[in-house]
C-alpha cells in the first residue's frame, strides 16, 4: 500500500474519531436537551461517516477489490439520523423538559 | 496487515480510544438524565458508536466480517430510538 | 384349580348378583347362595385326606420377581375356617333376605356381602403369604364398604372410616412383617415359612417382625388397645355384625396366629405380648359389655372379649391351649352370630335396640326368646351347651400355666373374673330384654315373631351349639382334630371332647363364674351407678377430632410452605443452586488455571465496565421502569458487541436483533403497567436479597474465572474440518445450525412457534385499559404517526427486505443466515406498524401470520425429511455448485431451504406476538391513518 | 438406520403444523385429525417398544453424523417405556380433552401435539443440549396449555411456574456449559467417556455442573424445596392439562435417572454416584412433604397434586437407593402412579362438574347424577394411589419395599413409605366418605352429564391399576431388564461407534 | 417506458440497484443479474406501501443537491464542534418556519437537510404540513436562518418536485 | 481479560438473581433478561475467548469454536421466545388482578374466590 493511502486512511480515521468525540462531548456539556439533541445528530453521524470512509479506503487498499459496504451504512445513518432527532424533540417538547434560559421562542407541543 | 503499517495501526489505535471514551461520555450522560429524552438521545448515539466501534475492530483485524453486525447496529438502533421516543410520547409503541 | 375356585367364586358372585337385583330379594339370594353351595361341593371330596392331617396346595406364578405366586392351600386348619365363612355366609344370605326393606340397594350388599366371602376365603387358603396379604386387605376394604352401606347415617361413616383405618393400619404394619419374614425366610410361601421355624426365631429381625404380624393381627381381632372399632362397626346392617364382625373377619388375626403359630409362637415375646394382650382384651371386653344398654353394643364387647381369650389362649402357648382356641373360634362363631341374628330380629321388630325400652320380649316373640336365650347360655359358659366346653378347657389352661410365684394365680382369678362378667352381661342379655317387666314405648307395638324364614339361620346356629355342646366328639371332633394337626404341625396333644371331666378345678371356677355372674347381674343397679361416675369416652368422636386436628394442622403446614409467594420460591432455587454448588467451588477458590490470564486492551476493559456499570445500574434503578429499560438495551448492546469483540459475528448480529425486538415487546407491556415499581419489601428483606444475588454472582465469576484459564480439548475440529466439504457452508455456526445440529434448530423454531401461538391464546378477550398518560402526568399525544418517521419508514421496507435476502443467502458461507434474516425482515414490518399503525400496514400485507409459522415449520420438516427419500437420515443435506453465464458459479444447498423455513417461522412468530399485542391498543381501532399518507 | 425412531417425534410436529393452518377449521375436522394423530403416535410407540425390547440400543444420527458430533436419538429400553407410558396417558387425555376443553382456544390440539412432541424429543434424544432442546419445547407448550379455559384463576399459579421454569434453564444452560467447557462434548454417552478422565483441577466444575443439573432435574420434578409451585398450577390447570402433566414431573423422574446413571453412574471414576446422597434424603423429605399436603387437602384437586408429589418422592427415593432393583421397582411404580394420577384428575373434573357450588370441595353437597359409577372410579383410583391391595400401587409400592436392603437406608424408607401409605389411606377415606356419602337434599342445577367419551378417558386411566396387576409378570420383567440395562451403562458408550449411511439407496 | 418495463417506481428500483452493487462489494456479474431482479421484484412486493408516486420531476438536479448537503455537513459539524468546545454559552432559539414545499417527501427530505446542517435541527412539523419548526443551536437573528434555509435548500428542493 | 469477563458475567447473574426475586411482574422479566445474557455470555465463553478467530472458514488461521456459538444461538433464540411469552403472561396478570404482583396479594385472593363462584353456578 503506498503511504499515501496510509496517510489519506490515519487522517480519516482520526477525524471520524476527533467528531465522535466531539459529540459525545457535547452530548455531555451542552446545557439543556434541545442543544445536545444537536451535538449527535451532525458530529457522531459524520465521525462516523468518516470512519466509514476510512474503513472503505482502507479495505479498497489493502486487499483486491473495491470494498463500499460502509457507504451505505453512512447513507443509512443520514437519512435516519435527522428522524431519530425529529421524533426525539418531539418527545421531548411534549414532556416539556427544561430549557436553558437563553432559549427565545417556544416549542410547540401537539 | 496493520502491523506493518505503524502509523496506521497507531491512528487506528488512537480513534478506538476517542471512540471508546466517547462511548463512556455517552453512558455517563444516560445515567445522569436528566429525562428520558436525554438518555434514549444518549443510546441512539451509543448506537452509532458502537458503530463505528465495529467498523475499527473490523479494520484492527483486518477482516470485513462485521459490515453486517455494523448495518445491523444502524438499523436496529434507528428502529429502537422510534419506539422508544414513540413510547415515550404515545404510550403504545404498536397500535 | 379348586382352590383358586373356591376363591374366585364369590367374586364372580358379586359381578353377577346386580344383575338379579331387579329380580327381588328372593331370587337374588338365591343367585347369591351359588357361589358358597358350589364351593362347600368342590371342596367336600378333600375332606378324607385332609382329616389324616394332608395338605392340598396348588400353585400359580403371578409375580415370581417379588415372590408372590397364586398359591393355594388347604388344610384343617384353612378348612375349618373355610367352612365358618361358606356355611355361616349362606345362613346370612338367607337371613339377609328378610332383614333388609326391599327399597334398600340389595344388590349392592349381596355384591360386597360375596367380595367379602372371596376375600375372607382368599386369606384362609392362601399358602402365600403376600397373597393372603392381598386378601387381608381386602377384607378391610370391603368391611369398610359394609359398615358404611347406610352411608347417609354420620356414625356409620364414621364407624366405617375409624375400622378403615385401624385395620387397613395394621394390614400395612403385617406387610412390613411379612416382607421381614420373607427377607428371612427367602420365599413367601407357607410351606418355606414353617419350615424355617427356627432360623426365623433365631434370627436378630425377629422381634421386629413378630410385633410386626401381631400388629396386624390384633388391630384385625379387636384386641386391646386397637378394640375401640369393633363396637363403632356396628353401625353395619345387623348381617354384616354377625358376619363380619363376630363369626370371621374378626377371626383372620386369629387364623393368622394360628398359621403362624410353628413359625412365631413358642418365645418369650410371643408368650408375653400375645397373652397379655388377650388377657387384657378379655377382661375389658368382658367388663364394658355389661354396662351396654344397646343390644349390638354388649355383643360387640363381649365379642371383644371373647376374642381376648382366644388370643391369651394362643398366647399361653401350650398345645392344648391351641387346640382349646381353635375350639372356641368355633363355639364362639355359632354362638355369636346366632345372637347378633336375635338382636337383628328384635331391632327389626322393636324398632329399637335400646335394652332400657326393650322388655317382656317373651310374651310376643316366645321363638325368638328361646333360641336367644340358648345362645346366650353357651355364650355365659351354660353346661351342655358348647360355650361351656371351650370355656372349660379355657380354665384348665389357665390353671396348668405355671407362672413364677404369685403370677401364678393372675391368669386364673383373670378367668374367673372375666367369667363372672361373661354370665352377667348374658343374664343381662336374656333377662332385660325378654322379661323384666313391660316394653318402654316401642317405635314398632306390639312386636311381634319375625318372617319364618328369618328364624331358620337362627335355629341351625343354635342347634350347632347344642349338638356340639353335648355330643362334642362326634359332632365336631373330626374337624377340630385337623385343624389342631395343622396349626401345631402335625403333634396334636391328646384331649378327649366330654361333656364333663368330672369334679375338678376348672368346675369348680365354672361354678364361681355362674354364680358370682348372678349375683352381680342381681345387684347390676350398684354396678350401673358405679361405673356411671366414670363418664364414657366415645373413641368414635376422639378419632374425628384427632383427624379433623391433624387437617387443620397438615393444612395450616402446609400454606406456611406452599405460601404462594413466588419470591420465596425463587429464592429457594437459587439458594439450592448455589447450596449444591458451593462445595465445589470453594474446592476451585481463586483458581486461575494453566493458561493464565492474557492481557487486556482498553477499549474491551471500557466496554466491559460500561456493561457492569449498566448490569448493576438497572438492577439499582429498576423501580423506574422505562430508565431501567433503557439501561437494559445499552447491556444488551454490549453483550452484542462482546461476541463480536470475541470473534462471533453471527452472535452479535442475532444479539441485536433479538434484543432490539424484546425491547419493543417490554415497551408494548409497560405501556399497560405502572411505569414506577413501589417499595415493598423491608430492608432487611432486600439486604438478604442483595446478599444472595451477590453470592450468586460471585460463585458465576470464579466458575467462568476457573473454566477461562483452563485449557480444553472440544469435538468442534471435527466442524472446522466437516463444514465445507461435508455441510458446504464455510460458515461454520451456520452449518452446525442447519445441518450438524440442525435438529436443535428444528426444536429451536418449534419452541418459538409454539411462543406465538400461546401468546396470541393468552391475548384472546383480555380487557386491559392503559393510562390516560405517563407516570409523570403528561397526557399521551394525540399524533401516533409523524410524517418524517412514516416517509422514511417506506423506503425503509424494500431496503430491509433487500437487506435480509442477502444475509439469508451469504448466511450458508458468511455470517448471516435465515434467523437473522427474518429478524431483520419482522423489524422492517415493525418499523411500519409503529409508523403507520396496524390497520395501515395490515390492509397492505394481508397475511395471516399463523400461516406463516406453519409454513415455516413446514419447510423446514419438509426439508428434513427430503433426506429420506434417498435413505438417508432425518435432515441429512446435499449441495452442488451451479455455474451460468453472467452469474457465474454460485451454490445451491438443501439446508437452505431449512433455512428458509427458519426464517418463515421467526416472522410469523415474531410479527403474531407484536402484533396481537398491538391489537389490545384501544387506539388499534380508531387512530388508523386516513389514506396513504 | 431405523427410520421408526423419528416416528413419535415427526408425528405429533406433523400433526402440531396442521392443527396451526386449520385453527379456523371447523372443531370437528380439527379434533378428528389431532386424535388421529395421538392414536398414531399411540401405535408408533408400541412398535418402539417391541423393537426395544430386544435390549438392545437403536441409535438415529440426524443429518447422517456420526456421533459424537451430530444429534442421536437413542432407543433403549427405558424410552420405549416412556414414550409408551406418556402416548397411552396422552390418548386418554384427549379423548377427555375433545369433549369441551379443546373449545377454549383454537390452538388447543396444536399446543397439546407440540406438548408431546417436546416429551418424546426429551425421552428420546442422546445429547445433552438436545435436551435441553426438548426441555423448552415442552415446557413452552405446557405454558400454553396451562392457561387454556377461562377465569383468572390460572393466571398467577401459571406465572410462578413459568418463572421458576425460565430461572430452571438459565441454570440448565450454565451446568451444560460447564460440563462441555471440561469435556469439550454433548453427546451423552461421550460425556460418560470423558467425564471419568477429568483432571483434578477441572473435577470441581464438573462437579458444581452435574450437581446443579441434579436442581435443574429436581425443579422439573418438584422435589423437596422445589415443589411448592406445583400444586397450585396442577390444581388450576383444566382436568385433561392437569391429567397430561401427570407425566411432567416424570420427565425430570427420567432426565434424572437417565443422566445420572449414564454420565455420573457407577463408572464415572471419582465422580461415581454423584448426587445420590443428596437424591436419597431429598426424596423422603418430599414423601413426606407430598403426604402432609394430601392430609390438609381441603378439596379433591389439592388431593391429587399432592398425590403427584408423593410419587415423585416415591419415585426419588427408590432411584436414590441405587441399585438396580431400586431402579427397576420405581420403574414399575413409574407406569401405576402416572395413569393413576392423571386419571383421578380426569375423574375429580367430572365429580366436581356434578357437584354445582360445591365443585371439588371436601363438603357436604346434593348427591350426584352418576354417584355409583364416579364412586367407584374414585375408589379404585384412591386404592391405587395409596398403595393398597389388591391394585398396582400395592405391587410398585411391594416392589419399592423389597428392594432395600437392611440398614438405616431400609429403616428409613420403610417407615416413611408405610406409614406414609397410612396416611393417604386415611386423607382418602375421609375424602371420599365425605363428598360421596354426605350429601345433603336437593339437586345440582346444571349437573354435567357423562358423556361417552369423558367416561371412557377417566374410566380408561384408572383401569390401568387393574390392567398393570393382570400383566404384572411381563411388565416386572420387563423394567427389570430396563434397570439391568440402564445400570450396564458400559453398553450404552458403544452408540458411539455407530456407522453412518453411505451411499444411501 | 419503464413502468411498462415492470419497474413502476423506476427511482426506488435505481436506488435498489445500487444497494445491491454496495451490499456485494462491487460489481460483478452475478450482482448485476441479481440486481436487477431485486430492483424489479422488490418496489413491486412492496408497491403496496406506495400508492402514489413520489412526484420527482427533475432528478438530475438531486445530485447537486445532495453534494451541497454534504459540503454543509462537514462544516456544520465544524460549526458545533467549535461551539461544543468553546466555553461560550450557546444562544437557542425556536423558530417557526412557514413551508411552501406540500408534498410529504419533499417537506421530509428539507427538514432532514435541516437536521444535517449548520446549527439547526428540525423539531417538529405542523399536522397540516404548513409549518416546520426548527431549533436552532446558536443563532442571533432567526429571520437570517429563515432566509437561508428558504433559498439554499427549499427552492432547489421545490424545482425538483412537482 | 478472562477477570473482565468473568466479572461481567458475574455482574449480570447478580443483577438478575435481584431483580428476579423482586416481587413485581415488570422487574423479575428485566431480571430474567439480564440473567439470560450473563448465561448467553458464559455458555459463549465456554469454546474460551479468541481474538479475530471467527470460524468462517478461510476468514483466518486459527478459529474460535464454533459450537458453542450455536449453541448460544440457540439459546437466544429459546429465551426471545420464553421472554416474549412471560411477558405477555405478566400482561394477563395486570388485566386480571389489576395490578403486576407476581403473587396478585389481597386483590388476587379476593378475584380467585369470585372465580369460583363463577364456576359455581355452572
Ligand atoms: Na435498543
Ligand atoms: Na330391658
Amino acid at each position: 500500500m503506498q503511504p499515501i493511502y496510509e496517510y489519506v486512511i490515519a487522517a480519516l480515521l482520526l477525524t471520524g474519531g476527533l467528531f465522535t468525540l466531539v459529540g459525545a462531548i457535547g452530548l455531555v456539556r451542552l446545557p439543556d436537551f434541545f442543544t445536545r439533541l444537536h451535538a449527535p445528530t451532525k458530529a457522531t453521524t459524520l465521525g462516523v461517516g468518516a470512519i466509514m470512509l476510512g474503513s472503505v479506503a482502507y479495505f479498497s487498499a489493502s486487499g483486491p477489490g473495491v470494498h463500499v459496504a460502509e457507504i451505505l451504512i453512512t447513507v443509512f445513518l443520514f437519512l435516519t439520523a435527522p428522524v431519530s432527532a425529529n421524533i426525539l424533540a418531539k418527545a421531548a417538547m411534549h414532556l416539556g423538559v427544561d430549557r436553558t434560559p437563553q432559549t427565545r421562542g417556544n416549542p410547540w407541543d401537539q | 496487515m496493520i502491523a506493518d503499517l505503524p502509523i496506521l495501526s497507531w491512528a487506528l489505535h488512537i480513534t478506538i480510544g476517542m471512540v471508546a471514551l466517547a462511548i463512556l461520555l455517552n453512558v455517563y450522560r444516560l445515567l445522569k438524565g436528566p429525562d428520558a429524552p436525554d438518555r434514549v438521545l444518549a443510546l441512539d448515539t451509543l448506537y452509532i458508536n458502537a458503530i463505528a466501534l465495529i467498523i475499527l475492530l473490523g479494520i484492527a483485524l483486518d477482516t470485513r466480517l462485521y459490515m453486517e453486525s455494523a448495518l445491523l447496529i444502524a438499523v436496529m438502533g434507528f428502529v429502537g430510538t422510534v419506539a422508544l421516543a414513540k413510547y415515550l410520547k404515545r404510550g403504545s409503541v404498536i397500535e | 384349580m379348586t382352590l383358586s375356585l373356591v376363591v374366585l367364586l364369590p367374586f364372580l358372585g358379586a359381578i353377577a348378583a346386580p344383575l338379579f337385583a331387579q329380580a327381588g330379594r328372593t331370587a337374588i339370594a338365591i343367585a347369591s347362595s351359588v357361589p358358597a353351595v358350589v364351593a362347600l361341593m368342590a371342596l367336600f371330596p378333600y375332606w378324607e385326606r385332609l382329616s389324616e392331617g394332608g395338605v392340598l396346595v396348588q400353585t400359580y406364578d403371578w409375580m415370581p420377581s417379588i415372590g408372590l405366586s397364586l398359591s393355594f392351600r388347604l388344610d384343617g386348619l384353612s378348612l375349618l375356617f373355610a367352612l365358618l365363612i361358606l356355611v355361616i355366609g349362606l345362613l346370612i344370605i338367607l337371613y339377609a333376605r328378610y332383614y333388609l326393606k326391599p327399597h334398600e340397594n340389595v344388590g349392592k350388599f349381596y355384591a360386597l356381602l360375596l367380595c367379602f366371602k372371596g376375600a375372607m376365603l382368599g386369606i384362609v387358603l392362601s399358602s402365600n403369604l403376600l397373597l393372603m396379604l392381598v386378601f387381608w386387605e381386602l377384607t378391610s376394604l370391603v368391611s369398610f364398604l359394609l359398615i358404611s352401606f347406610w352411608n347417609h347415617k354420620k356414625d356409620a361413616r364414621r364407624g366405617a372410616r375409624m375400622a378403615l383405618a385401624v385395620t387397613g393400619g395394621g394390614g400395612l404394619a403385617l406387610l412390613a412383617g411379612i416382607l421381614l419374614i420373607g427377607r428371612i425366610v427367602g420365599s413367601y410361601e407357607l410351606d418355606d415359612v414353617l419350615a424355617a421355624a427356627d432360623l426365623i426365631k433365631a434370627h436378630a429381625l425377629y422381634p421386629f417382625a413378630l410385633t410386626l404380624v401381631l400388629l396386624g393381627a390384633f388391630t384385625k381381632s379387636a384386641q386391646f388397645p386397637f378394640h375401640f372399632w369393633l363396637p363403632h362397626a356396628m353401625q353395619a346392617p345387623t348381617p354384616v355384625s354377625a358376619y363380619l364382625h363376630s363369626a370371621t373377619m374378626v377371626k383372620a388375626g386369629i387364623f393368622l396366629m394360628a398359621r403362624l403359630y410353628p413359625a412365631l409362637a413358642g418365645t418369650e415375646q410371643w408368650f408375653y405380648m400375645v397373652s397379655f394382650t388377650g388377657m387384657a382384651t378379655l377382661l375389658i371386653g368382658a367388663y364394658v359389655a355389661l354396662f351396654k344398654h344397646d343390644l349390638k353394643g354388649l355383643l360387640a364387647h363381649s365379642t371383644v372379649s371373647h376374642l381376648g381369650l382366644i388370643t391369651l389362649l394362643f398366647g399361653m402357648g401350650t398345645r392344648l391351649a391351641a387346640v382349646a382356641a381353635l375350639f372356641h373360634v368355633i363355639n364362639h362363631a355359632t354362638f355369636k352370630a346366632s345372637l347378633f341374628m336375635a338382636a337383628g330380629i328384635i331391632d327389626h321388630e322393636t324398632g329399637t335396640r335400646d335394652m332400657r325400652r326393650i322388655n317382656g320380649l317373651w310374651r310376643f316373640m316366645p321363638h325368638t326368646a328361646t333360641l336367644a336365650m340358648v345362645a346366650a347360655s353357651s355364650m355365659a359358659g351354660v353346661p351342655l351347651l358348647n360355650g361351656f366346653l371351650s370355656k372349660e378347657m379355657f380354665f384348665a389352661e389357665s390353671l396348668a400355666l405355671n407362672l413364677p410365684g404369685f403370677w401364678a394365680y393372675v391368669p386364673p382369678l383373670v378367668a374367673t373374673l372375666a367369667g363372672i362378667f361373661a354370665v352377667a352381661y348374658s343374664a343381662r342379655f336374656i333377662h332385660d330384654v325378654f322379661f323384666n317387666g313391660k316394653p318402654v314405648d316401642l317405635p314398632i307395638y306390639p312386636p311381634h315373631e319375625p318372617p319364618r324364614y328369618m328364624k331358620i339361620p337362627v335355629e341351625i346356629l343354635v342347634f350347632a351349639c347344642i349338638m356340639v355342646g353335648m355330643f362334642p366328639a362326634i359332632s365336631i371332633g373330626p374337624l377340630l382334630y385337623a385343624a389342631a394337626s395343622a396349626t401345631l404341625a402335625g403333634d396334636v396333644p391328646d384331649y378327649q371332647l366330654a361333656v364333663m371331666h368330672g369334679f375338678n378345678l376348672p368346675l369348680l371356677m365354672s361354678f364361681l363364674a355362674f354364680f358370682g355372674g348372678l349375683l352381680m347381674y342381681s345387684q347390676r343397679q350398684r354396678f350401673f351407678d358405679f361405673h356411671a361416675r366414670f363418664k364414657e369416652i366415645d373413641e368414635k368422636a376422639v378419632f374425628e377430632k384427632v383427624a379433623m386436628r391433624m387437617e387443620d394442622l397438615a393444612n395450616a403446614f402446609t400454606s406456611k410452605l406452599e405460601s404462594g409467594s413466588l419470591q420465596r420460591y425463587a429464592m429457594l432455587f437459587v439458594l439450592s443452586a448455589i447450596a449444591v454448588a458451593w462445595g465445589p467451588i470453594e474446592e476451585l477458590g481463586w483458581f486461575i488455571g494453566a493458561n493464565g490470564l492474557s492481557p487486556i486492551d482498553t477499549p474491551t476493559l471500557i466496554g466491559a465496565a460500561v456493561l457492569i456499570l449498566c448490569a448493576i445500574g438497572t438492577a439499582a434503578i429498576h423501580r423506574s421502569r422505562f430508565d431501567a429499560l433503557i439501561l437494559l438495551s445499552v447491556v444488551g448492546l454490549m453483550v452484542a458487541l462482546a461476541f463480536a469483540r470475541f470473534s462471533a459475528p453471527d452472535l452479535a448480529m442475532t444479539q441485536l436483533s433479538v434484543e432490539v425486538v424484546t425491547i419493543v415487546l417490554l415497551m408494548m407491556a409497560l405501556y399497560y403497567m405502572p411505569s414506577w415499581t413501589p417499595i415493598e419489601e423491608s430492608w432487611p428483606r432486600r439486604l438478604r436479597d442483595i446478599a444472595i444475588a451477590l453470592v450468586a454472582g460471585v460463585g458465576m465469576t470464579l466458575i467462568t474465572l476457573a473454566m477461562l484459564t483452563q485449557p480444553f480439548e472440544s469435538i468442534s475440529g471435527y466442524f472446522l474440518e466437516h463444514s465445507k466439504s461435508g455441510g458446504g457452508g464455510t460458515n461454520v455456526v451456520n452449518v452446525i445450525l442447519v445441518d450438524f445440529r440442525g435438529f436443535d434448530t428444528l426444536g429451536e423454531i418449534t419452541v418459538l412457534a409454539i411462543a406465538a401461538l400461546g401468546i396470541y391464546t393468552l391475548l384472546k378477550n383480555i380487557q386491559l385499559t392503559p393510562p390516560p398518560g405517563d407516570g409523570h402526568g403528561h397526557a399521551w399525544t394525540r399524533d401516533a404517526y409523524p410524517v418524517m418517521l412514516r416517509q422514511i419508514a417506506r423506503p425503509m421496507l424494500p431496503l430491509a427486505l433487500m437487506i435480509s435476502l442477502y444475509i439469508f443467502l451469504r448466511g450458508h458461507n458468511m455470517p448471516g443466515g435465515g434467523f437473522i434474516a427474518g429478524l431483520i425482515t419482522s423489524v422492517a414490518l415493525v418499523l411500519q406498524y409503529i409508523a403507520s399503525g396496524i390497520q395501515w400496514t395490515q390492509a397492505r400485507i394481508p397475511i395471516r401470520y399463523h400461516n406463516v409459522i406453519g409454513l415455516g415449520l413446514l419447510f423446514a420438516a419438509v426439508a428434513g425429511a427430503g433426506s429420506y427419500a434417498f435413505g438417508y437420515p432425518f435432515l441429512t443435506s446435499t449441495f452442488g455448485y451451479i455455474t451460468w453465464p453472467v452469474v457465474g458459479k454460485f451454490e445451491v444447498a438443501s439446508a437452505l431451504v431449512f433455512d428458509l423455513g427458519v426464517y418463515l417461522t421467526v416472522i410469523g412468530a415474531t410479527l403474531l406476538a407484536l402484533v396481537s399485542l398491538g391489537n389490545l391498543s384501544p387506539h388499534s381501532a380508531t387512530s388508523q391513518l386516513k389514506g396513504g399518507l | 438406520m431405523n427410520h421408526w425412531l423419528t416416528a413419535p417425534i415427526l408425528i405429533p410436529l406433523l400433526g402440531g403444523i396442521i392443527q396451526i393452518f386449520i385453527g379456523y377449521a371447523p372443531i370437528s375436522l380439527r379434533r378428528t385429525l389431532a386424535l388421529a394423530t395421538t392414536v398414531l403416535l399411540l401405535v408408533s410407540t408400541v412398535a418402539l417398544l417391541a423393537l426395544a425390547s430386544d435390549g438392545s440400543y437403536r441409535v438415529y444420527t440426524f443429518g447422517n453424523w456420526a456421533p459424537p458430533f451430530g444429534i442421536v436419538l437413542v432407543l433403549d429400553r427405558l424410552a420405549a417405556l416412556m414414550l409408551l407410558m406418556t402416548a397411552i396417558l396422552a390418548f386418554f387425555c384427549h379423548l377427555f380433552a375433545i369433549h369441551k376443553t379443546d373449545e377454549s382456544s383454537r390452538q388447543f390440539h396444536a399446543l397439546f401435539l407440540f406438548q408431546l412432541l417436546g416429551l418424546n424429543i426429551a425421552f428420546l434424544t442422546g445429547d445433552l443440549f438436545n435436551l435441553f432442546v426438548a426441555f423448552e419445547v415442552l415446557l413452552i407448550a405446557s405454558y400454553g396449555l396451562l392457561m387454556q379455559g377461562n377465569g383468572t384463576k390460572r393466571t398467577i399459579p401459571s406465572l410462578h411456574y413459568v418463572v421458576l421454569n425460565l430461572a430452571g434453564s438459565a441454570l440448565f444452560l450454565i451446568s451444560v456449559g460447564m460440563l462441555y467447557s471440561v469435556t469439550g462434548t454433548l453427546n451423552m454417552a461421550d460425556l460418560a467417556v470423558k467425564v471419568p478422565q477429568v483432571s483434578a483441577e477441572d473435577l470441581p466444575l464438573v462437579k458444581a455442573g452435574g450437581l446443579m443439573l441434579l436442581v435443574v432435574f429436581g425443579l422439573k420434578a418438584a422435589i423437596l424445596p422445589l415443589c411448592f409451585w406445583l400444586p397450585k398450577a396442577y390444581g388450576s390447570a383444566t382436568a385433561p392439562v392437569a391429567a397430561l402433566f401427570a407425566v411432567m414431573t416424570k420427565v425430570g423422574f427420567y432426565a434424572i435417572v437417565r443422566v445420572f446413571t449414564l454420565v455420573f453412574g457407577a463408572d464415572a471414576g471419582p465422580l461415581a454416584n454423584l448426587g445420590l446422597d443428596w437424591l436419597f434424603p431429598v426424596a423422603l423429605a418430599t414423601l413426606a412433604m407430598g403426604v402432609v399436603g394430601a392430609i390438609g387437602a381441603r378439596n379433591l384437586r389439592t388431593l391429587i397434586t399432592w398425590q403427584v408429589i408423593i410419587s415423585i418422592g416415591t419415585l426419588l427415593a427408590a432411584v436414590g437407593l441405587g441399585t438396580e432393583q431400586g431402579t427397576s421397582a420405581a420403574l414399575f411404580y413409574l407406569l401405576n402412579t402416572t395413569w393413576i394420577v392423571a386419571g383421578l384428575f380426569l375423574v375429580v373434573d367430572l365429580i366436581a362438574g356434578q357437584r354445582g357450588a360445591a365443585a371439588d370441595k371436601i363438603v357436604t353437597a346434593p348427591p350426584m347424577h352418576n354417584r355409583t359409577l364416579l364412586s367407584v372410579l374414585f375408589m379404585l383410583g384412591a386404592v391405587a394411589a395409596a398403595g393398597l391391595p389388591p391394585l398396582s400401587g400395592f405391587f410398585a409400592k411391594l416392589l419399592i419395599l423389597q428392594a432395600t436392603t437392611p440398614g438405616p437406608q431400609m429403616a428409613w424408607l420403610w417407615s416413611v413409605l408405610i406409614i406414609g401409605s397410612f396416611f393417604t389411606l386415611v386423607a382418602y377415606s375421609r375424602a371420599g366418605s365425605i363428598v360421596f356419602w354426605r350429601t345433603v337434599e336437593g339437586h345440582v342445577a346444571q349437573s354435567e352429564r357423562l358423556t361417552l367419551p369423558v367416561t371412557v378417558a377417566a374410566g380408561g386411566l384408572v383401569a390401568m391399576a387393574v390392567v398393570i396387576v393382570l400383566l404384572a409378570g411381563p411388565i416386572s420383567a420387563y423394567v427389570d431388564a430396563t434397570a439391568q440395562q440402564l445400570f450396564n451403562s458400559a453398553e450404552y458408550l458403544t452408540t458411539l461407534h455407530t456407522p453412518v449411511v453411505v451411499g444411501g439407496l | 417506458m419503464l413502468a411498462r418495463l415492470g419497474f413502476p417506481q423506476p427511482f426506488l428500483s435505481l436506488i435498489l440497484f445500487l444497494v445491491w452493487q454496495l451490499l456485494s462489494d462491487g460489481v460483478s456479474g452475478g450482482s448485476v443479474v441479481m440486481g436487477l431482479i431485486l430492483a424489479w421484484l422488490l418496489p413491486r412486493l412492496t408497491s403496496s406501501f406506495w400508492p402514489e408516486r413520489p412526484a420527482i420531476v427533475k432528478g438530475w438536479l438531486l445530485p447537486m443537491y445532495l453534494l451541497r448537503v454534504v459540503w454543509d455537513i462537514i462544516t456544520a459539524s465544524v460549526v458545533v464542534a467549535r461551539l461544543v468546545l468553546s466555553t461560550r454559552q450557546p444562544q437557542p432559539v425556536f423558530i417557526s418556519y412557514p413551508l411552501s414545499l406540500e408534498h410529504p417527501l419533499a417537506i421530509t427530505m428539507l427538514a432532514s437537510t435541516i437536521s444535517l446542517t449548520p446549527g439547526t435541527v428540525s423539531a417538529d412539523v405542523s399536522d397540516d404540513n404548513r409549518m416546520l419548526l426548527i431549533h436552532a443551536l446558536d443563532a442571533e437573528d432567526e429571520q437570517e436562518v429563515i432566509d437561508t434555509i428558504r433559498k439554499r435548500y427549499e427552492q432547489p428542493l421545490e424545482e425538483i418536485f412537482q | 481479560m478472562e477477570l473482565a469477563y468473568a466479572l461481567t458475567i458475574g455482574a449480570l447473574t447478580a443483577s438478575g438473581v435481584y431483580l428476579l426475586l423482586r416481587a413485581r411482574t415488570f422487574p423479575v422479566i428485566v431480571g430474567l433478561t439480564l440473567l439470560s445474557y450473563g448465561v448467553n455470555l458464559f455458555l459463549f465463553s465456554t469454546g474460551r475467548l479468541a481474538t479475530g478467530g471467527q470460524p468462517i472458514l478461510g476468514s483466518t488461521d486459527s478459529y474460535s469454536d464454533p459450537l458453542p456459538q450455536a449453541l448460544v444461538l440457540t439459546a437466544i433464540v429459546i429465551g426471545f421466545a420464553m421472554t416474549a411469552f412471560v411477558v405477555v403472561l405478566a400482561l394477563r396478570k395486570q388485566a386480571d388482578h389489576h395490578d403486576d404482583h407476581v403473587d396478585g396479594r389481597e386483590s388476587s385472593a379476593r378475584l380467585i374466590r369470585e372465580d369460583d363462584e363463577e364456576e359455581y353456578d355452572r
